[in-house]
C-alpha cells in the first residue's frame, strides 16, 4: 500500500529525528556532564601527567652540581640539532686535566620533544619537565643553556 | 491593570493635544521608529547571546563566559568589533548592490515588523490583513539574498544565492497553506482578531488534528525560509565556505547576520500569534480561578515567552540536525510538506465547516 | 549526460575547493568542474604541506627517523612508529619481548579508537551537525590522557622504539584504559541517537559515493574504505604482526559500497577495536619491556618493507638500506595518497553537497597524503 | 601460490626475468621495454592476479634509477616485487595506470620527485610540486636546495 507506506516512512522519519532530539535536550539540561576545561583561570589546580614531556632540562642539587660529563650522547641521539653540548678541559687539583661541559646549549624551537636524548644519556643527566608554557615574544630567549653558572659536575659521575 | 496600551494612548492625546495633528503624527512616527530600531539591537544581541549559549550547553560546553556576568555582554563586544572592522567593497564586485543588498535584507526584516501584536492593544500598524502583508513582505528577503550573491562576483556566493532562491520560493507554499488553515479557522486576516479568537483557547488546543500538524509544518517551513540549519544550504559552510555573505566583512555582514536573527524573531512571532494565542494568556476552560491568576501576567510576558520558546526550538533543531542537500530540500517540501499541508488544510476547512472546533 | 562528465564544456563552473577551505580539514586544494550542482570532474592538487619525510629520513638514523613519522598521519602516529620499528626490527632480526608486543598492540587500537572518534566528530561537522564533534572529543580526550600518562605526549607521542618500547607503562594505565572502556560502552549509544540513525543523515549518506570493490583494488584503496566496498583488506588479519594472530577480533565488511557502508565500517571498527583491547589488558605479560640493542643501529644490506593496518588503510615502509646507519632511500606507502586518487571516481556525477561526505567517508589526513 | 610455482609461472610468461629471493618476497627485475606487457600478464593472468599495486616508488642509485612495483593479489594473497632499471641520462619507462589505476598518482609523483618520465601516462603533469618547478627533481640523490636544506 502507497499510503501506508507513506504514513510509516513519514512517522520513522519524525521518531529518529525526535530520538536525536532528546539527546540533545538531555545534555541542554544537564549542565553537570559540560566538560570544558577553563584553562587559564585553573592553573592553580592543573597537574600535568609526571611523564609529560614539556621541555628538556638538567637537574642541579642544592650544591649547584649537575650530572652531565659531557659525553655529547644527547647532541648525537637528537635528530633536529636541538641540542650542542661545548666542553671544555677542567684542571683537578691534581693536575690532570678532565673534560667538563662549559655550556649545554638548548634549543627550544627546535625540539620536538621525542626523548630520545633523556633516553640516549648515560648519567641521567638531562630530564623532561613538566612545564609547557613556552611562548615568548623574542625567539632568542628559546635558546636556553641548560647548565647553572658556576655549577660543577656532581662526585662520583663518570 | 498596567498596560502598555495605556501608555501608549496617554503619549497619544498629550502630543494631539499640544501639536497640531500632522505634527502629532511625525512624532509618533519618529518614536515607533525610534522604537523599533531599539528593539532591533537588544533582539539581535539577545538572540546572539541566546544561541551561543544554547549551543555551547548542548555540546557540553561553557559557552562565553568572560564578558559580564555570565557573559551576557559578549554579543556587545561582538558588535562593538564588528562596528571598527573595515566595511571592505572587494575589487570586481558590482558595488551599488553589494552595498544595497544588506540594507535590504535588514529593510524587510523591519518592514516585518509592522503588524505583529507585542501585547494587548499593542500594535504599530493594525492592518486588517495583516497574515497576508507578512507572507507577502518576508519574500523579498530573497531579493537581498540574490542580490548579495550576484553582486559579490564569487562562485560560492553565487551558488549559495541560487540554492536560496529554490529553497525559499518552495517553502513560501507550505508556510502559506498552513497559516491558511488557521485563517480558516479565525475567519479574519487581522492580527488582532486572530489573536482575540483565542480568548477561550490557543488554536493549537481548538484546532484539533489539522492545527498540530499545520503547526509543525509551519516550524519546518519558517525555519527554511530564514536559512537556518538543517536547512541552512544557502551559506552551507562545509560546501561554500559561507554562501551568499562570503564576501561581506564588518558592519555589512553584521547587518546579514541581524537581518537573519530579526526574522527568526518574527517568524517566530507570527508561530506564536497564530498557534499559541500572541498575547493572550493561557486559559483552561471553565476554571475561573486559575484564568484569573493568569491574566495578571502581563500580555507582553506572554507573547514574548511564547516566541523566545518557538526560537528556542529552532535554535535546538540547529544544534542537533545535519544539514540536508538541496534535491532533498526540494523533495521534502513538493513529495511531503506539500501534500500533506493540502490536505491538512482540506480536513481543517472540513472541521471549520461542520463547526466542530471548539 | 554522461557522456558530457569529464569534459569541460562552456556554462560549466570550476571552483576551488580549498587550500583554504572548511571541508578539506588540512590544506587541500581540489579543483571542482560543476554543472550546476553536479560534480563532472574533481583534480586534486597537493602539496601544501609536503615537508619531504622521505627525504629528510634518509640521513637520520635508524633510531631518528621513526618520530619524524608521527607528523605524517598524525592521528595514527603510534601506528606509524610500529610500522617503522617493524621494519628495523625486520632488518636487524631482533626479537621482540611479549610484554612490549601486547603494550604495542593496546597502543595501536587505542589510537585507532581515538582516530576514529575524531573522524565521526569531523565527519559530521562535515555534513552541518556540529554538536557530535564535541562529544567525540569528550571520549577522545581520555584517550589523549592515557597517551599523555604513559608516552608523555597525547598525539605525537614517539613511544615506540626500535626493539620495544621507550618506556614501560605507567601504574595507573590499566586502570584508566578500563576508565575509558567503561566511559565508552555508556556513551556509543549517543553515536547512533545523534548521528548514525538521524534520518537526514542516512539520506545524505546512502547510495552516495559508490566505489565497487574492483574499483577499490585497481586504485588502491585500503582500509575502512575498502571495507565498505567488500574488499578483504585488513593487514591485522591477512599479515599479522606482533600477536594480531592470536585475537579474537573480526574484520568488518560492508558490502555496499558508499558512502554509509564506509561509515558503518569505521563505527563498528571501534567496537572490535575495544573487543582487543578488553582481551589484552588484563594479560599483559611480566617482563622486559625492551630488548637490548646495540647503541649504534646498523641494518644490512637489503631491502625491508613491512605492512600495517593504520586507522586510515595500509600503511606501508620500505627501507633500502645499503649497510649503513642511516636508510639510502626510505619510502612510506600513505594509506591517504591512494584513497584520494579514487575521490575523482566517486565524485562524479554526485551532488556538490555529497563531495565533503565523501571526503569525510576517506578520512582524509592531508600531512598522510602529502608527507 | 608459492614462490617457485611463481617462479616457474613467470618464466613462462617472460624468459628474460631476473629472479632474487633474498628478500622476504620474491623479487623479478624485468627491462624497461618489457614492462607493460608483462605487467598486464601479471594483472590479467587467471593464476597470478596481481591486481593489487599497493606501493609504487623510484630508488636513485646514482648511476641508475630502479623502478620497485610491490603487487599483490586479493584473491591468491601473495605477493612479489618487480623491479626495472632505468638510465639516469633518459629515464623513460611505459605507465601502468591503465592496468592499475592508482598508478596514475604514484607515477606523477615519482615524475616529479625522480624525473621518470612515464611514457603513454594519460595525466603527466606537476602534483606535490608548485606549478611551473624547474630544476632538478628533489628526491635524487645530487639534489641541492641551498636555501631550504638544512644540513646538520
Amino acid at each position: 500500500m502507497f499510503i501506508v507506506n507513506y504514513i510509516k516512512e513519514v512517522l520513522s522519519a519524525v521518531r529518529s529525528l525526535l530520538v536525536g532530539l532528546r539527546r540533545t535536550g538531555y545534555y541542554f539540561t544537564h549542565h553537570k556532564e559540560i566538560i570544558t576545561e577553563q584553562y587559564p583561570d585553573n592553573r592553580d589546580t592543573l597537574k600535568m601527567a609526571d611523564r609529560f614531556k614539556g621541555e628538556v632540562v638538567m637537574p642541579h642539587d642544592e650544591k649547584n652540581e649537575h650530572r652531565c660529563t659531557g659525553c655529547t650522547a644527547c647532541e648525537l641521539a637528537c635528530p633536529n640539532g636541538t641540542i650542542k653540548v661545548i666542553t671544555k678541559f677542567d684542571i683537578s687539583p691534581e693536575g690532570k686535566k678532565k673534560k667538563a661541559i662549559d655550556k649545554l646549549v638548548y634549543h627550544l624551537e627546535l625540539c620536538t620533544m621525542c626523548n630520545l636524548c633523556v633516553v640516549a644519556c648515560p648519567s641521567d643527566a638531562i630530564v623532561m619537565a613538566q612545564t609547557f608554557e613556552h611562548s615568548v615574544f623574542d625567539r632568542a630567549s628559546l635558546t636556553k643553556i641548560l647548565n647553572n653558572p658556576d655549577s660543577k659536575i656532581m662526585e662520583g659521575v663518570e | 491593570m498596567w498596560s502598555l496600551s495605556s501608555i501608549s494612548n496617554a503619549i497619544h492625546t498629550w502630543l494631539n493635544e499640544t501639536f497640531n495633528p500632522t505634527w502629532a503624527m511625525i512624532f509618533e512616527m519618529v518614536i515607533v521608529g525610534v522604537c523599533v530600531i531599539g528593539l532591533f539591537a537588544v533582539l539581535g544581541l539577545v538572540l546572539v547571546i541566546m544561541e551561543r549559549k544554547v549551543a555551547a550547553w548542548i555540546q557540553i560546553r561553557l559557552g562565553p563566559n568572560r564578558v559580564g556576568p555570565k557573559g551576557m555582554f559578549q554579543s556587545m563586544a561582538d558588535t562593538v568589533k564588528l562596528l571598527v572592522k573595515e566595511g571592505m567593497t572587494p575589487n570586481g564586485v558590482d558595488k551599488f548592490l553589494f552595498n544595497l543588498a544588506p540594507l535590504i535584507a535588514m529593510i524587510v526584516a523591519m518592514l516585518l515588523m509592522a503588524p505583529i501584536a507585542f501585547a494587548k492593544d499593542f500594535v504599530m500598524w493594525d492592518l486588517n490583513i495583516g497574515v497576508l502583508y507578512v507572507t507577502a513582505v518576508s519574500s523579498i528577503t530573497v531579493i537581498g539574498i540574490l542580490m548579495a550573491g550576484w553582486a559579490s562576483n564569487n562562485k560560492y556566493s553565487l551558488m549559495g544565492a541560487m540554492r536560496s532562491g529554490a529553497q525559499i520560493v518552495s517553502y513560501e507554499l507550505s508556510a502559506g497553506l498552513s497559516i491558511l488553515t488557521i485563517i480558516v479557522f479565525t475567519g479574519s486576516l487581522n492580527i488582532s482578531d486572530i489573536v482575540l479568537s483565542q480568548a477561550n483557547g490557543w488554536w493549537i488546543f481548538k484546532g484539533h488534528f489539522p492545527a498540530i500538524v499545520s503547526f509543525v509544518i509551519f516550524i519546518i517551513a519558517v525555519t527554511a525560509e530564514t536559512n537556518r540549519a538543517p536547512f541552512d544550504l544557502a551559506e552551507a559552510e562545509s560546501e561554500l565556505t559561507a554562501g551568499f555573505h562570503t564576501e561581506y566583512s564588518g558592519m555589512k555582514f553584521a547587518l546579514f547576520f541581524l537581518a537573519e536573527y530579526i526574522n527568526v524573531f518574527i517568524v517566530c512571532a507570527i508561530g506564536a500569534t497564530l498557534f499559541l494565542g500572541g498575547w493572550m494568556p493561557f486559559h483552561i476552560g471553565n476554571w475561573e480561578a486559575f484564568n484569573h491568576i493568569m491574566d495578571y501576567i502581563p500580555s507582553g510576558l506572554w507573547f514574548f515567552g511564547k516566541t523566545f520558546f518557538l526560537i528556542f526550538l529552532i535554535m535546538w533543531f540547529r544544534w542537533t540536525f545535519p544539514r540536508l542537500r538541496i534535491d532533498q530540500l526540494l523533495n521534502l517540501e513538493w513529495k511531503y510538506l506539500l501534500p500533506i499541508s493540502m490536505f491538512n488544510l482540506l480536513l481543517a476547512t472540513a472541521l471549520a465547516i461542520l463547526g466542530w472546533h471548539f | 549526460m554522461v557522456e558530457e562528465i569529464g569534459n569541460t564544456t562552456e556554462g560549466d563552473l570550476i571552483i576551488n575547493v580549498g587550500p583554504q577551505h572548511p571541508a578539506t580539514h588540512g590544506v587541500l586544494h581540489l579543483i571542482i568542474t560543476l554543472n550546476g550542482e553536479t560534480i563532472k570532474k574533481v583534480e586534486p592538487h597537493l602539496g601544501f604541506i609536503h615537508r619531504s619525510i622521505e627525504k629528510m629520513c634518509e640521513s637520520l638514523s635508524y633510531r631518528q627517523f621513526i618520530y619524524v613519522t608521527s607528523r605524517m598521519d598524525y592521528l595514527s602516529s603510534h601506528i606509524n612508529n610500529h610500522a617503522c620499528a617493524l621494519t628495523v626490527e625486520k632488518g636487524l632480526q631482533i626479537e621482540v619481548p611479549d610484554r612490549a608486543k601486547v603494550i604495542r598492540i593496546l597502543m595501536d587500537e587505542l589510537t585507532r579508537i581515538a582516530s576514529h572518534e575524531l573522524w565521526w566528530g569531523a565527519m559530521a561537522m562535515d555534513l552541518g551537525a556540529f554538536t557530535p564533534f564535541f562529544h567525540a572529543f569528550r571520549e577522545r580526550e581520555s584517550i589523549n590522557d592515557i597517551m599523555e600518562e604513559t608516552c608523555g605526549a597525547r598525539l605525537t607521542m614517539n613511544y615506540i622504539v626500535p626493539g620495544g618500547l621507550m618506556q614501560d607503562i605507567h601504574p595507573n594505565f590499566q586502570k584508566r584504559v578500563k576508565d575509558f572502556l567503561s566511559l565508552y560502552k555508556s556513551k556509543i549509544h549517543e553515536y547512533d541517537e545523534l548521528i548514525t540513525g538521524n534520518i537526514i543523515f542516512q539520506n545524505r549518506m546512502k547510495g552516495v559515493g559508490y566505489l565497487s570493490p574492483e574499483d577499490a583494488i585497481s586504485f588502491g584503496v585500503t582500509g575502512p574504505a575498502a571495507r565498505g566496498s567488500g574488499v578483504s583488506c585488513d593487514i591485522r588479519k591477512l599479515y599479522p604482526y606482533d600477536g594480531y594472530e592470536n585475537l579474537q577480533f573480526d574484520e568488518i565488511l560492508e558490502t555496499a559500497g558508499d558512502s554509509f557502508a564506509r561509515y558503518m565500517v569505521r563505527i563498528r571498527e571501534m567496537q572490535q577495536s575495544v573487543r582487543i583491547i578488553e582481551q589484552l589488558i588484563d594479560n599483559i605479560p611480566e617482563g622486559d619491556f625492551q630488548t637490548k640493542t646495540k647503541a649504534v643501529l646498523k641494518l644490512p644490506k637489503g631491502e625491508f618493507y613491512t605492512r600495517v593496518e593504520t586507522a586510515r588503510g595500509e600503511f606501508g615502509v620500505y627501507i633500502v638500506s645499503e649497510g649503513g646507519t642511516t636508510p639510502y632511500r626510505i619510502k612510506f606507502r600513505s594509506p591517504g595518497f591512494s584513497n584520494l586518487s579514487a575521490l575523482d571516481k566517486m565524485a562524479r556525477g554526485e551532488k556538490l553537497g555529497d563531495l565533503v561526505a565523501m571526503m569525510g567517508t576517506l578520512d582524509l589526513v592531508i600531512p598522510d597524503i602529502d608527507r | 601460490m608459492g614462490n617457485e610455482e611463481i617462479k616457474t609461472k613467470i618464466t613462462e610468461l617472460l624468459a628474460a626475468s631476473a629472479f632474487d629471493e633474498s628478500g622476504e618476497w620474491l623479487n623479478i627485475t624485468v627491462s624497461s621495454q618489457d614492462w607493460f606487457s608483462f605487467a598486464s600478464q601479471l594483472r590479467n593472468d587467471e593464476t597470478l592476479y596481481f591486481d593489487h599495486l599497493f606501493c609504487l616508488t623510484c630508488i636513485d642509485f646514482k648511476t641508475n634509477l630502479t623502478m620497485v612495483y610491490h603487487l599483490s593479489s586479493t584473491k591468491f594473497r601473495h605477493n612479489i616485487v618487480v623491479k626495472s632499471v632505468l638510465d639516469i641520462t633518459k629515464p623513460e619507462i611505459e605507465t601502468v595506470s591503465s592496468i592499475w589505476q592508482t598508478a596514475n598518482f604514484h607515477e606523477r609523483e615519482v615524475y616529479e620527485m625522480f624525473g621518470v618520465n612515464f611514457l603513454n601516462h594519460p595525466d603527466l603533469r606537476l602534483l606535490i610540486l608548485p606549478d611551473g618547478w624547474e630544476g632538478k627533481n628533489p628526491m635524487r640523490k645530487d639534489f641541492e636546495d641551498p636555501i631550504n636544506m638544512i644540513k646538520l
